[in-house]
């Protein structure tokens, strides 16, 4: 086992995957020679050329949508969108094109795909370099969405996403790139089936949901308070969509309270979800409301330091909401 | 590649076909026996007339929806159609979950086609770029309305077209109308062709009635982009004759004399005069032929009527492809 | 007062505010001669001309785009997306420029605008002419989300909607354009506030939570388990975004159990925000789990008439929700 | 219009203001003391040249994060820009929300920026379109780059400008480079100009390290705008002398060969020249002056340094127009 960060872990499945297959291929801003803003492409281009990683046109609607054609044809499509900010442009051919068209067909088309994006806040880029997206897409019926919160998780599920025959949406805590490191297995192949959700800690007292680098620091905020003796239960959702049901109301069950963990707005947020879920199928085992921390209702993170810290969740935000709700 | 006489006349039989399965349509619904149709007639010529310059089951047809000739053309059975109209469940192209005209024909490389115009002309990029990472020499074949034209996602696809020289010949079927604005409203150039020049690759008009001229256009652009020298906007200009759709009251916005003036411009009749002109028609042949077509048509509704309705529940999938079981 | 339908209703709301001021324009596809495909424009090209009744190029990032720039400059545009499906080209310019430049600019520049869109099934126009959209925008603070169910609320909630200073979604339940009828007063100048949901039937025993069509739905469903001796709250939303949790709190304190109800598909849906919000600040009211009633999780409404049915959330499907959860 | 001497000194010196600003901005990222800088740094003289072309406090901006030297010329002060930079509280374009270079100045007409590109382009044509439904004749500025043309985002507002006929100046920045995408990897046409024939309006290009070509060549696009002769197309060439941002590292991607070839038409040498060929300015001037930016960057510098941060609460208000309170 070989420790190694979150970026690397997704530069090692995207180079695994285009050696194991030759129909993968990487398309985005500045994948190419410039390894991608974050690096997360270094290296694939000098081994498998320009013509398996395109730097495209300045342009996320061309990314996706040459994807999808390229994925209906039958290659792999790895589309690497700059910041998940960016992604609108191509909302229109994710939504009504991507997601629907095995539906539409009847099962006739396929389009195997990976859409991946960093996201989330807490790096100083503002407005417009700092959101999180994942929302928008845990809605939409033939997607599927990722979000890794560890190294070893990483490589498997991006792994597993190349493979999927679905449109899958992987969205990377970009501050964790280097700030969250992990054993991975050097020789050893390997995927994680997306789907399902993972208890990471177990607990009696309450229940932790969260995803990418929430999950990071509700781990934090759990060994925190049980130095207080508050034992949490922490789940890492991985995948948002479908939703993992089982296993959150499985937890619930054992601990009787809930608390759901994101970065993005709370209101609209996929914490919602989360808290229907267990609001509905979980009710019999809830001995308190239903926890949400969420970023507030603002359009997104300000860049001044100060304003950043504001709006951002963070290991002692966490640890105090769970004071909060064990104290119920 | 001039064509033969029998493929000339062959061209004609699928334009014929596709018009009176068209006229049927709208037969249906003033019976109220269908809920929508979406019409191609007037674009027939222009529809056969590409499709014939592709080779079916290599090449590659990324639709729009007034492209009933076109998939009549590419294989698609007038009682496929009907199944579609009716929302019967033996329809191939979504088992019923799409409105009609929203053509799919996977065996015959005819790709899914959605409602939100020019979200195709992206996929069919796509397609090219993966034929041409392969390295192969098929070409793919996509149309689109003047009116999409004003779509971001269009110039987006044809400029990654012309930048890797894709094997994609964007062919403009225009109509001059988008449901009621005219092409004024939606362009400052004469000519989607036009366009092309502002993306640096060869724009092309020909005239949309004339189902051999638009052969002649389509095939050259086929060619060159089969040897490898890229991408070529073609416009294809020609006039809808019926209103938008079985939604539309074209009345609103404009005159009778207009539409009347351009029936003369028809490309049924153009095409038959130019085979009779040829000596490769008779009249009688001719209504032989239209017979044929009725006759054809006849039958289709009649299995469309007979066909099941798929269950409520069938709905419930496949969402995802894991879920796909045509066995 | 006389009685108008939903269609009449919002080109009365369009046509006053055009005359009541100049800087309000119309710009959307068809929206001139045609007067839009559902007729909502009818008449306002002949009495504006085409200045103030803009057909737009077939582009609606163009008519979002280009209404934003309109606004900045001190106009009051109603862009109008021919159908909701349709709106998804236009989705970065509304979250990424509309939504935040309040925000972005500390109140320096407002985007006063009305976003006009026809959603929602029923009307067998299969995957692309029946979604609803609510879900992708009543998550974005500096958007304003409304909904209206009847001819009344229509009026002046669109009305407020042209007046207000920011960008407001306006999705208006095509399926009711002529099926829901209702008393408008006739020469008499009325606004409705946008924020406020209202409880539109007093009920006992449960909530029922809804919008648009759903909303009429229920209020029949709720006659109908009336007879059965169940007393049914029904509660229209009408701006779903900012949330009018008050009001929502109120009535679940009073009845103990809520049901929400909406077409688009469970899962990430608008339901979930509703729910929520119950579990967590109306814990202590509730008796029984919190339910929602929603479209299936499949991409959209089929269009084949069963296919339809099966998907389409109606006034029986809601009455056996409520009997249900009546019996809990 | 030919440009007075002392105008054409005041230029000079706002690209000098600028320019020095810019360095030190460089310069506090590299101590540290900033987290962010994206530089105009060989993008002065199209900036400045178009800036003097239209009317200020009558005329609209709609720029890009690169536009420093830009907005120097509309009025910003070094020590507003120094308050984005630290991100302190007395920011006025967004009250230290915004990243660096987000521009916004009310009160000089010139439009918020926000990050995703070529979204501001459909802005200024609405813009443009409100002028002209006042039968205004002002006219509005909007700026992207090279790189940014590639988004449909930016057809449409072209292409809803020509159909219109709007009096909106589309000025290409083509510095280029797209981060490190070169030119060639987005458009098949030699120039962002050469798009315009595509769309109906003239394209026109220009030297953009030379400051008063640029004002020339914007000039006549803005007379005939305010004219009522429509938009314009004009791309101004020149080179990034700067890595994309403090965050990019050009070497992955061009040779310092490259760079250094480039750095001999930086465009405040080539002003200098132009200005001490024409006798305007002497080397002592010139030292003068500089002197002068230098002070007034240190002065801008000890501003933003006193210059509290926000309150953390602050970021709490206004989401809404109705949260805005300013007084
Ligand atoms: C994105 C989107 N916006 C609006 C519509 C509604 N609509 C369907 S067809 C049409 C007009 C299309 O005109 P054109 O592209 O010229 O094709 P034509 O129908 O004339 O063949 C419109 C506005 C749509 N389908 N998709
Ligand atoms: C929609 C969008 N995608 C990606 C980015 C990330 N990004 C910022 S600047 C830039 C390159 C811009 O190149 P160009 O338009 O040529 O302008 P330049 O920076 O060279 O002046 C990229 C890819 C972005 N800001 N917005
Ligand atoms: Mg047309
Ligand atoms: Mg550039």
């Amino acid at each position: 086992m070989a420790e190694i960060n979150l970026v690397e872990a997704i530069r090692q499945a995207m180079d695994e995957e285009m050696e194991r297959d030759e129909n993968v291929f990487v398309i985005g801003e500045d994948v190419g020679v410039r390894g991608g803003v974050f690096r997360a492409t270094v290296g694939l281009f000098d081994k498998y050329g320009e013509e398996r990683v395109i730097d495209s046109p300045l342009a996320e609607l061309t990314i996706v949508g040459v994807g999808i054609g390229a994925a209906l044809y039958g290659k792999r499509p790895i589309c690497e969108i700059q910041f998940a900010d960016f992604i609108y442009p191509a909302f229109n051919q994710i939504v009504s094109e991507a997601a629907k068209m095995v539906y539409r067909s009847d099962g006739a088309w396929f389009v195997p795909m990976v859409i991946r994006a960093p996201y989330g806040g807490g790096i100083g880029g503002g407005l417009y370099h700092s959101q999180s997206v994942e929302a928008f897409f845990a809605h939409v019926p033939g997607l599927k969405v990722v979000i890794p919160s560890n190294p070893y998780d990483a490589k498997g599920l991006l792994k597993s996403a190349v493979r999927d025959p679905n449109p899958v949406m992987f969205f990377e805590p970009k501050k964790g790139y280097r700030l969250i490191k992990g054993e991975v297995p050097e020789d050893e192949e390997y995927t994680i089936p997306i789907g399902p959700a993972k208890v990471t800690r177990e607990g009696r007292d309450l229940s932790v949901f969260a995803y990418g680098m929430m999950h990071h620091y509700a781990l934090q905020a759990a060994e925190t308070v049980a130095e207080e003796g508050i034992d949490v239960e922490v789940v890492d959702l991985r995948t948002l969509y479908p939703v993992d049901r089982e296993t959150i109301l499985e937890s619930v069950r054992k601990t009787s309270k809930a608390l759901i963990v994101h970065e993005d707005n709370l209101t609209g947020g996929y914490g919602g979800e989360i808290a229907a879920t267990i609001a509905e199928w979980g009710f019999m085992d809830l001995d308190a409301p239903v926890r949400r921390l969420a970023g507030p209702d603002v359009p997104a993170v300000p860049f001044s330091h100060p304003m950043q810290e504001w709006f951002m969740v963070n290991p002692d935000k966490i640890a105090d909401a769970i004071r909060d709700l064990a104290a119920f | 590649m001039t064509l033969s006489n029998a493929l000339k006349k062959e061209m004609f039989w699928v334009m014929l076909l596709a018009r009176r399965l068209d006229e049927r349509a709208w037969v249906l619904h003033r019976q109220g026996k269908i809920a929508f149709h979406i019409s191609g007639i007037g674009q027939e010529a222009a529809q056969v007339g590409a499709v014939y310059a592709i080779k079916k089951g290599k090449d590659w047809l990324v639709p729009y929806y007034r492209d009933l000739a076109m998939l009549i053309a590419m294989g698609m059975t007038p009682s496929e159609f009907v199944m579609s109209l009716l929302g019967k469940a033996p329809d191939p192209t979504s088992g019923a979950r799409q409105m009609p005209s929203h053509f799919s024909m996977r065996h015959a490389n005819v790709v899914s086609h959605s409602a939100p115009v020019a979200t195709q002309s992206p996929h069919a990029s796509g397609i090219g770029l993966g034929i041409k990472m392969d390295g192969g020499d098929a070409v793919v074949l996509t149309t689109i309305g003047e009116g999409a034209t004003s779509q971001g996602e269009w110039y987006e696809a044809v400029n990654f077209a012309a930048v890797h020289k894709l094997p994609v010949i964007f062919l403009v079927e225009n109509n001059q109308y988008a449901i009621s604005v005219p092409q004024e409203k939606q362009m400052a150039v004469n000519s989607a062709a036009d366009k092309a020049c502002g993306l640096g690759l060869p724009g092309i008009k020909v005239d949309g009635t004339r189902v051999f001229e638009v052969y002649e256009a389509i095939l050259e652009a086929v060619e060159k982009a089969r040897n490898g020298e890229g991408a070529t906007v073609i416009e294809a200009k020609m006039y809808r004759l019926t209103p938008h759709s079985s939604d539309d009251d074209d009345r609103s916005y404009r005159t009778r004399e207009e539409v009347e003036k351009h029936k003369k411009q028809d490309p049924i009749i153009l095409a038959k005069e130019a085979l009779i002109d040829e000596g490769l028609l008779t009249e009688e042949e001719y209504e032989e032929l239209d017979q044929k077509a009725k006759d054809e048509v006849d039958e289709a509704v009649k299995a469309g009527n007979e066909a099941p309705y798929p269950k409520g529940e069938d709905a419930a999938t496949p969402v995802y492809a894991e879920e796909v079981n045509h066995g």
